[in-house]
């Protein structure tokens, strides 16, 4: 069995999908256990498949029994073995964590919301393992679809902003496909190994310029890169708290996964760095980015939204690093990918804890919620810690690789922005710690309201919180492993 | 020098960690407070262990994970190490006691997350003193800025708001905006973060690189309110008077000096500062700092601001000791985190046993209170006496060794800095000890009914104004501590 | 291929694609866009690609259009450019 | 045989070309409808008649199917252009257009 | 914004037009598209798994992973318009019912309700419109030939073009003209919306169960020649055979889902009467 | 002339597939109607199959099913296959693939637009926008 | 004979102009709907022509018929559309 | 068109019964030789799509016309009637040759008047109302198609008692209705 864990990985979340659906239509209640144990076993096989590829280096496996350029190939190495491990273990926490809120906020139609939880997690993990830049495109479209699907569920104006996501992602993945067109047109070849082979001979045709500005142009808009933005925040603002959450720590991080691949895989980095010379001007864009998320950050007044804004900065420091074409800026960019997976989620949690409380995210509604929640908002501030990059959560790790990456390459101004956005992150997170904490608990929605008694969400959402949070500190503890047994390998030897 | 590899640094930071679920979870006070005092005493005796080996040379180490190449984290202990853990662990147990008498007067509320988060301070501050490496320091740097937060705003009204703004914005902002970078350019200048004798940075930069670093780092320690990033100390007084006595005079205030100067010393290297010849400047800057605040001292009415200037100017002579560069500037200068520790939280504990005990603040309203309050005016008029650095208390020595640090240095104006300070100093803190005790009945502000605070705040204050009287005579540990590790660094 | 009916059918289409999107009316939007898939289904058999025009024949026709028309009818025809 | 084929298509091809230019003429909706569903319909039973026809040029089984097949296209167009006619024109009534008489014009 | 989308547009398709310089000329059988994978494809295919048609071949088993994805996000589209869309709870509203001997028109207030299955009364709604006759009648008859011409498709996948998505697209369209020409009704009547519901999955887990059961066998993931052992054929027609049972999948899911999404559509979620 | 036509010929097919895929994006970003918009989507996907399957074309080829094919159970084919025979199956495949997604975005984008409208009773982003303003 | 094919396809898509000119510049939409169910049943039979042209009529007849009615059931769609909503606009 | 004197045409769908498909198609009578005959003609229109003769292919096919038999076999023959089914449809095919010649004579007339340079005067559409004698739903239907199909006419409006409302290109076109293609289409179903 074990040569079939990547397959594995994909397939059962993909089977159990389908039967979830069944059951939805048949019986309800045993939706959430199913979906529980097909994320359980691709969580399982994904960390399984991590110690196989510390073995073996690369693991390939030929779906149908075709060989590479004429079949679909999965093929893991260090890179997708570490985002593999990172978005199923963030989906699986975040399906037992929101049980809760789905119950609540679905009760008719939880056949079809798991189904789509699990088709977006199916898709992610899709995106992530395989070796096929088509394969990818089809996935990514699972992702995307499922996506609207499960954001349009929110409230008032998600309709909208899910729309307005949906022509952006659109979009951005035509071009996406657009690019793997003009790679296709040039090389006849759709597998990325295979491409990065031929495209040596092609690197000053016309054609491969345009087809990476195109891939990188839609990859971007998927992620949210700062001018191409602005679908991000309403939709995560709107969803339901627990798709965002879901959605927010995994689809813009798999998608910088995407462009990493893209960048290292298909791309050579000999192509990226020495042929193109554009690293510079995009760090830039990125610096632009990371400090317009932090400015624009600071002018909500709604939690949510906020740290929606945040996570537009927060791709800018995966893009920066990325393209800061040193290792320690590539290291920092992959660490963040599985680094802010892990905090988006947790304060995402935390605002779908609130949610369930509470019933609304608004500033207003934090009101005394430290008396109310003590474990829910630690958990915040923990996270908060974590993205403002305080030492020894996992954040401030990233966060140095980053930095680190920009004084070796020279470029302070990547360094000040991301010092600058540290220092928001300040402002933004104690001003709700501050409402949160000195204000006294106020009654919105009608609930009954005792403000001195702690009135804290129920175990299961509680328990994977305080996970998570207390993951942000181990990660950020074992981050020397991690790079040095995992990401020094998934940096091809090319970038110094 | 000589290691030996022990868990011991780690237990004595985690041991008051651990008790933090211990102290949530207890619902009655009195096994709260129990097991605070555990906490302490066990952290004191681990601390206390220690110290023999330390004496006899070695250096314990121990690393907990190598988080980024080159970098762990990681504990070492040396002598200054030693020293502030020694100082800051004791006083903890003397600040447990008081605080049970200090809350438990006022009937605060809160108290759960009050002593779990004294208990988070304290773990950070021990870490600081036994870390190995800028990583790990910063990483405890960190943490106690933030388990302070809860502490420094214990009220939670709109004063407490706006000083705890103040306060982060401040220690955060400045370790974020200075240190952080530092820290990375002198990592990637160097290659590693590990405090060495004669300073990492020996031999990789060019003289502006460096004194640009020099610059973040010393204001970038915000903690140790070297002006003009000095503003949150005083605000932050709006604090219970247990956590300004330990935070504010002990844990945070020393823990930024104590940054500075290990950085100074394990960073740069002695070595280095001469030779760009960066003394003056850290002498320049710290003499600001004393003179300025103790001048802003002068016209305070309010204790506890009154005592926040005076820590102001008290911690650059820290500074100053070690920016002079000779060994005795340094041992002075290192024995006087020991000395102005012990004084200072006298005097804050004398000011809290007053509100305690009459719910007042100015000093213009303290008129007389020395009748009434006797045992702890003394203990302020001692404590007094030690921060002024006069005889018979523990501060003169400091106070000697940096007056002969600063004639071994050839720094006249050095001399004359301390020489109007020391005078300040008496000028603000005698009249209140004067008019405490010799006043006219008429004058006196007191009725008969106000006594002495209750037991459990007075015996602590007698313990440490008694202490800083013993240190005149017998400064060891304090002094040999300092002493060996002005010899390692100096290499003499 | 059949080049000279693949250019003049390529033309056609981007009248109507033109047309499509500058129509005032939802409901002609989605007629012409029917036809825009009606050529481009030609285009393919053009081509040679009968396999995808048989997709957008039958997709095109019969589904696509449908399913503009029913949302159409479900919001409004009512548009301002 | 290729005579017929082409005076069929070419046939075929004058009634599209009828059909065209009926509907650009016509004056208003109900008369447009005349040439496009009538003249469109036997257009393309001409043409398909002709390419039977063609198809059986080289008579084998499968060509002979396959001129069925073509022959059924023509039926089903028979069925459904008409009703397609149909329904366009109903829908036409009850959307209210009105029909473009000569009387009104006169008036 | 149209300035700005002038912009962009000018832009992105200056970087289109100078790409075209270096590409290939069109239909050029040297062009490395040509070349590289296609030959292997066009050779090779016949003889790995009997399937004339190469489209179908590559489809369904070269690059069968793709499509068994791409049935899924048909099937992802159904789910998420009918989460979208779908409104389960029926308040008690006013309703409409039509007596169908006399055509006389009941409303009924206050959630009163006759059995939908009542032989005498028809429920209806406010934009209830009389069948046209001429169009029922027609579609009526046109119906069972196009399912059928549908399931051809599907079944002929391998020799002419068409497969399991067209023949399912032809196969929904057909129910949904019965809806369009009798009324949604009478669609979901004959095809409720928990069978198309199931149908969807089965589709989908036809195809997706194929491909798991290749691998339980022992080979990877969707290899077909698994099913060798298990159909006691010969690899290559394992191969053929079990790219049909993918296309029957493919079909029954897309037929559903198409529904599906017609019927939310036009409904807007009341599966009342459509359009 | 005679140069004009072949080049004409050899980019054509390029040059309209970049016209239409601008259409569409014009019509996505700057029409203010939500279901134009979805139309420009799909003018914008459609544009990008055209794209594929210009390249999928072969000057003298034929439609990739093979001809005569008398393949015995074995799959054994009784006259080899040439390659420049039949056109490349490959892009098809792709855009096969391509055209579904674009049918179920286009169903789920419509759902969108009748929830919008259903919320709002228009369909013009501008005034949705007023509208969630004003309250 | 091949030849005439192709005039005969070129011609049709002359005369789909004419059609195109109704669905574009039609003042109603019915006038549309006419104009695009006059180009679908051009196509028909150009889908035809092409698969002479190809010499695979076998392969292009199934495209066609199935042509033939999905393009049918678009146009009652859109008529259908005027049933249930009167009025023009 | 002046607005001042536009006029709605108005149109009121009769409220007579219609009988509704669904609930009156319920099958009378034995459905067993309807299927048949329903199966037995979709396997005919198998075979001639098909056009493969090997067992797996014409399984295939049985097995296809099974299912759409019993999916939607129904609306083929509502009635379930098979009595004279054979003998209508011979009928039917007797009519066809005559509506084609109807219907190219219809062809050539509108393809003149379409060329003819003064169009707008030889044309005077008008919509003509008449009962027709026809009963049968599908003789209607048939007769509606064959308007529709035929000389310058096209049905705008049938209802199940055979009231046409008829759209007529001109006066010549509307002259022969309901004329002698109704009871052409009479014999043909046998109601004559």
């Amino acid at each position: 069995m074990s040569q079939h864990y990547p397959a594995l990985l994909v397939i059962v979340p993909l089977l159990s999908a389908f039967l979830i659906s069944a059951a939805g239509w048949l019986n309800k209640r045993l939706c959430f256990p199913i979906a529980v144990a097909a994320l359980s076993v691709a969580c399982f096989s994904s960390v399984l498949l991590l110690f196989q590829v510390l073995d073996e280096k690369v693991v390939l496996y030929k779906l149908g029994g075709w060989s590479p350029p004429w079949g679909i190939a999965y093929s893991v190495d260090y890179l997708n073995g570490l985002v593999l491990v990172v978005v199923s273990v963030v989906a699986l926490l975040n399906l037992i964590a929101t049980q809760r809120n789905v119950e609540q906020e679905f009760s008719e139609k939880i056949g079809a919301f798991y189904t789509l939880y699990i088709l977006f997690v199916t898709g992610l993990l899709g995106i992530v393992v395989t070796g096929d830049a088509f394969n990818l495109y089809v996935l990514l479209e699972i992702a995307s679809l499922t996506g609207y699907g499960l954001i349009a569920m929110g409230e008032n104006r998600a309709p909208l902003a899910t729309l307005n996501y949906l022509y952006m992602g659109t979009i951005g993945a035509s071009f996406y496909l657009l690019g793997i067109g003009y790679l296709y047109i040039v090389t006849g070849s759709l597998n990325m190994a295979d491409i990065s082979a031929i495209l040596p001979s092609l690197y000053h045709s016309k054609t491969v310029l345009a087809a990476f500005v195109i891939c990188i142009v839609g990859v971007w808009l998927k992620m949210a890169f700062f001018p191409l933005h602005a679908w991000l925040p309403n939709a995560y603002t709107y969803a339901p708290s627990a798709v965002s959450s879901l959605i927010a720590p995994l689809m813009t991080k798999v998608i910088i996964y995407v462009m990493i691949r893209l960048m290292l895989t298909v791309f050579t980095p000999k192509y990226i760095f020495s042929t193109l010379n554009v690293s510079d001007s995009i760090v830039w864009i990125a610096v632009i980015a990371i400090v317009m998320g932090a400015i624009l950050a600071l002018g909500q007044r709604n939690l949510k939204k906020m740290l929606a804004y945040i996570i537009v900065a927060e791709v800018g420091y995966m893009v920066g690093g990325a393209w800061l074409g040193n290792r320690a800026g590539m290291t920092g960019a992959i660490l963040h990918i599985a680094n802010d997976a892990l905090m988006t989620l947790c304060v995402f949690l935390v605002v779908g804890n609130i949610v369930y409380k509470v019933k609304g995210y608004a500033f207003e509604d934090l009101k005394g919620l430290f008396r109310k929640m003590p474990f829910t908002m630690g958990a915040f501030v923990v996270g908060a810690m974590s993205i403002i990059g305080v030492p020894p959560t996992c954040g401030f790790f990233s966060k140095w690789y980053l930095i680190s990456g920009a004084i070796q390459a020279g470029h302070y101004g990547f360094m000040v922005a991301l010092l600058f956005s540290s220092l928001v992150n300040v402002i933004l997170f104690f001003r709700v710690i501050e409402i949160s904490y000195y204000e006294p608990f106020e009654n919105h929605h009608g609930q009954e309201s005792h403000p001195g008694k702690i009135a804290e969400a129920p175990l299961t959402m509680l328990v994977p919180l305080l996970i998570v949070a207390a993951g942000l500190v181990v990660v950020g503890v074992y981050t020397g492993d991690i790079v040095n047994h995992i990401i020094e390998f998934a940096i091809p030897k090319g970038i110094v | 020098m000589e290691t030996i590899t022990s868990i011991k640094p780690l237990l004595a930071v985690l041991v008051s960690l651990c008790v933090v679920p211990l102290l949530m979870s207890s619902r009655s006070p009195n096994v709260r407070e129990a097991w605070t005092f555990v906490a302490a005493s066990a952290k004191f005796l681990i601390v206390a262990s220690m110290l023999p080996v330390v004496f006899n040379g070695f250096e314990i180490v121990y690393t907990v994970a190598e988080v980024i190449p080159g970098v762990a984290i990681k504990f070492r202990v040396d002598a200054l190490g030693m020293l502030f853990a020694l100082v800051s662990s004791s006083l903890w147990i003397v600040t447990s006691v008081y605080s049970i008498g200090y809350m438990r007067g006022l009937k605060e509320h809160s108290q759960t997350r009050y002593f779990c988060f004294f208990a988070l301070a304290l773990s950070a501050t021990i870490g600081v003193a036994f870390s190995a490496n800028l990583l790990t320091l910063y990483l405890f740097y960190e943490m106690l800025s933030f388990a302070t937060y809860p502490l420094v705003t214990h009220h939670q009204d709109e004063e407490a708001r706006s000083s705890g703004r103040k306060y982060l914005l401040y220690i955060v902002g400045t370790s974020i905006g200075f240190v952080l970078p530092a820290m990375l350019i002198s990592y990637n200048l160097s290659g590693t973060l590990e405090f060495s004798r004669q300073g990492f940075l020996a031999g990789t930069g060019s003289r502006g690189l460096t004194g640009v670093l020099l610059v973040l780092i010393v204001f970038g320690f915000a903690k140790a309110a070297i002006m003009p990033f000095h503003s949150w100390l005083p605000a932050a007084m709006v604090a219970p008077t247990p956590v300004s006595a330990l935070l504010h005079a002990v844990a945070v205030v020393k823990v930024g000096v104590f940054s500075v100067v290990r950085v100074l010393t394990g960073v740069f290297g002695i070595n280095l500062l001469i030779s760009f010849d960066f003394g003056p400047f850290i002498i320049f800057v710290a003499s600001a700092t004393i003179l300025v605040g103790s001048f802003i001292a002068l016209s305070q009415d309010n204790l506890k601001r009154l005592l926040a200037f005076s820590t102001i100017a008290q911690l650059s002579y820290i500074v100053l000791g070690v920016g002079l560069l000779s060994p005795q500037g340094m041992t002075g200068g290192m024995v006087h985190i020991a000395m102005h520790a012990f004084g200072k939280i006298t005097l804050f504990f004398c000011a809290g046993a007053i509100f305690v005990a009459t719910g007042k603040r100015n000093i213009s309203e303290m008129i007389g209170i020395g009748r009434r309050m006797p045992v702890t005016m003394t203990a302020f008029f001692i404590a007094s006496l030690s921060i002024t650095g006069l005889p018979p208390c523990g501060g003169f020595i400091s106070k000697w060794y940096l007056v002969l640090g600063s004639l071994q240095a050839h720094q006249m104006p050095v001399l004359f800095v301390l020489l109007v300070s020391s005078l300040l100093n008496a000028a603000y803190f005698m009249p209140i000890v004067y008019k405490a005790f010799f006043c006219t009945p008429q004058e006196a502000m007191f009725e008969k009914g106000v006594k002495e605070a209750p037991a459990f705040c007075v015996v602590p204050l007698v313990i440490t104004a008694l202490i800083s009287m013993v240190l005149l005579f017998y400064p060891q540990p304090f002094f040999g501590l300092a002493d060996m590790m002005v010899k390692s660094i100096t290499g003499g | 291929m059949i080049w000279q009916l693949d250019l003049a059918i390529l033309t056609l289409v981007v009248v109507c694609a033109i047309a499509a999107i500058s129509v005032k009316d939802l409901l002609g939007s989605a007629i012409l866009f029917g036809a825009y898939s009606f050529m481009m289904c030609l285009l393919w058999a053009i081509m040679g690609a009968v396999d995808v025009a048989f997709t957008e024949a039958s997709v095109g026709a019969g589904v696509s259009t449908v399913f503009f028309v029913a949302a159409v009818f479900r919001s409004t025809r009512r548009t301002k450019d | 045989m290729d005579i017929v084929v082409t005076a069929l298509l070419v046939i075929g091809l004058v009634f599209f070309t009828g059909g065209g230019v009926g509907i650009l003429r016509l004056p208003d909706f109900y008369t447009r409808l005349h040439p496009a569903g009538k003249l469109d319909t036997l257009g393309s039973l001409m043409m398909m008649m002709g390419v039977a026809v063609f198809n059986l040029h080289h008579f084998t089984w499968g060509a002979l199917l396959t001129s069925l097949k073509i022959i059924l296209i023509v039926v089903f167009i028979f069925l459904s252009s008409p009703t397609a006619t149909h329904s366009i024109v109903d829908a036409g009534v009850r959307a209210g257009l009105v029909p473009w008489t000569k009387k009104e014009r006169r008036e | 914004m149209r300035m700005i989308a002038l912009i962009i547009i000018v832009l992105s398709g200056g970087l289109l037009l100078y790409a075209t310089q270096d590409f290939p000329q069109w239909a050029d059988p040297a062009s490395p598209a040509s070349l590289h994978l296609s030959p292997h494809y066009i050779q090779k295919s016949m003889e790995e798994t009997s399937v004339p048609n190469l489209v179908t071949a590559v489809l369904a088993d070269y690059r069968g992973f793709d499509t068994m994805f791409e049935t899924t996000v048909i099937f992802c589209a159904g789910v998420a318009c009918f989460m979208l869309l779908r409104i389960s709870r029926q308040t008690p509203e006013d309703r409409y019912y039509r007596h169908i001997s006399t055509g006389v028109t009941i409303h009924i207030k206050d959630g009163g309700k006759i059995p939908d299955k009542s032989k005498e009364f028809e429920r209806i709604d406010t934009m209830w419109t009389p069948f046209d006759l001429v169009i029922k009648t027609v579609c009526r008859f046109l119906i069972p030939f196009i399912q059928l011409f549908a399931l051809y498709v599907i079944a002929h996948g391998h020799h002419s073009p068409g497969g399991g998505f067209q023949g399912g697209v032809i196969l929904g369209a057909s129910i949904i003209l019965l809806a369009i020409s009798h009324n949604l009704r009478t669609a979901t009547k004959r095809m409720n919306e928990k069978l198309i519901g199931l149908l969807c999955v089965t589709g989908v887990f036809i195809y997706a169960g194929t491909g798991a059961l290749c691998l339980l066998i022992g080979l990877n993931f969707l290899d077909y020649s698994a099913l060798a052992s298990v159909l006691f054929l010969d690899p290559v027609s394992a191969r053929s055979f079990g790219i049909l049972i993918v296309e029957i999948g493919v079909g029954i899911a897309v037929m559903a889902t198409m529904i599906w999404i017609y019927n939310n559509v036009s409904s807007a979620g009341k599966y009342d009467e459509g359009l | 002339m005679s140069d004009l036509i072949p080049f004409i010929v050899a980019k054509y097919n390029y040059w309209i597939y970049i016209t239409l895929m601008m259409i569409g994006l014009y019509a996505m970003i700057a029409k203010n109607n939500l279901v134009k918009k979805i139309v420009g989507m799909n003018i914008f996907q459609t544009a990008i199959i055209l794209f594929y399957v210009s390249i999928g074309a072969k000057k003298g080829a034929t439609i990739p099913i093979i001809e005569h094919a008398h393949g015995d159970a074995h799959g054994a084919v009784s006259h080899t296959i040439e390659i420049a025979h039949y056109i490349n199956p490959l892009p098809h495949v792709l855009m096969l693939t391509a055209i579904v997604v674009s049918v179920a975005t286009l169903g789920v984008a419509l759902a969108l637009a009748i929830k919008v409208y259903n919320r709002h009773k228009t369909l013009e982003e501008d005034e949705i926008i007023d509208q969630i303003k004003g309250i | 004979m091949h030849y005439i094919f192709l005039y005969t396809g070129l011609f049709l898509c002359l005369l789909m102009v004419l059609s195109l000119y109704r669905a574009v510049f039609g003042p109603t939409v019915l006038d549309r709907l006419i104009g695009a169910n006059a180009i679908g049943s051009k196509t028909v039979v150009l889908l035809i022509l092409i698969g002479l042209i190809y010499k695979r009529v076998d392969m292009f007849v199934d495209i066609a018929m199935a042509y033939a009615m999905l393009n049918f059931i678009a146009v009652l769609a859109a008529s259908r559309y005027f049933q249930k909503k009167k009025g023009l606009l | 068109m002046d607005t001042q004197t536009q006029r709605k045409y108005v149109y009121e769908p009769s409220k007579t019964t219609e009988p509704d498909f669904p609930s009156t198609s319920r099958p009378k009578g034995s459905p067993f030789f309807a299927h048949l005959i329903t199966f037995l003609i979709l396997f005919s229109l198998w075979i001639l799509l098909s056009g493969k003769f090997d067992l797996f292919h014409l399984s295939l096919g049985i097995i296809s016309c099974i299912i759409i038999t019993l999916i939607s076999g129904d609306l083929l023959f509502p009635e379930s009637k098979t009595k004279g089914l054979i003998r209508s449809w011979l009928l039917f095919l007797k009519y066809i040759p005559w509506l084609l010649y109807q219907i190219i004579l219809a062809n050539l007339h509108i393809l003149y008047l379409v060329f003819h340079p003064r169009m707008m005067e030889l044309i005077d559409p008008e919509i003509i109302k008449f009962q027709s004698k026809l009963k049968k739903e599908l003789s209607l239907v048939t007769f509606a198609n064959s308007i529709t199909l035929t000389p310058g006419t096209i049905t705008v409006y049938v209802s199940v008692d055979g009231n046409f409302h008829v759209h007529s290109i001109d006066k010549k076109s509307a002259e022969p209705l309901p004329g002698e293609m109704e009871s052409k289409v009479a014999r043909a179903f046998g109601e004559q």
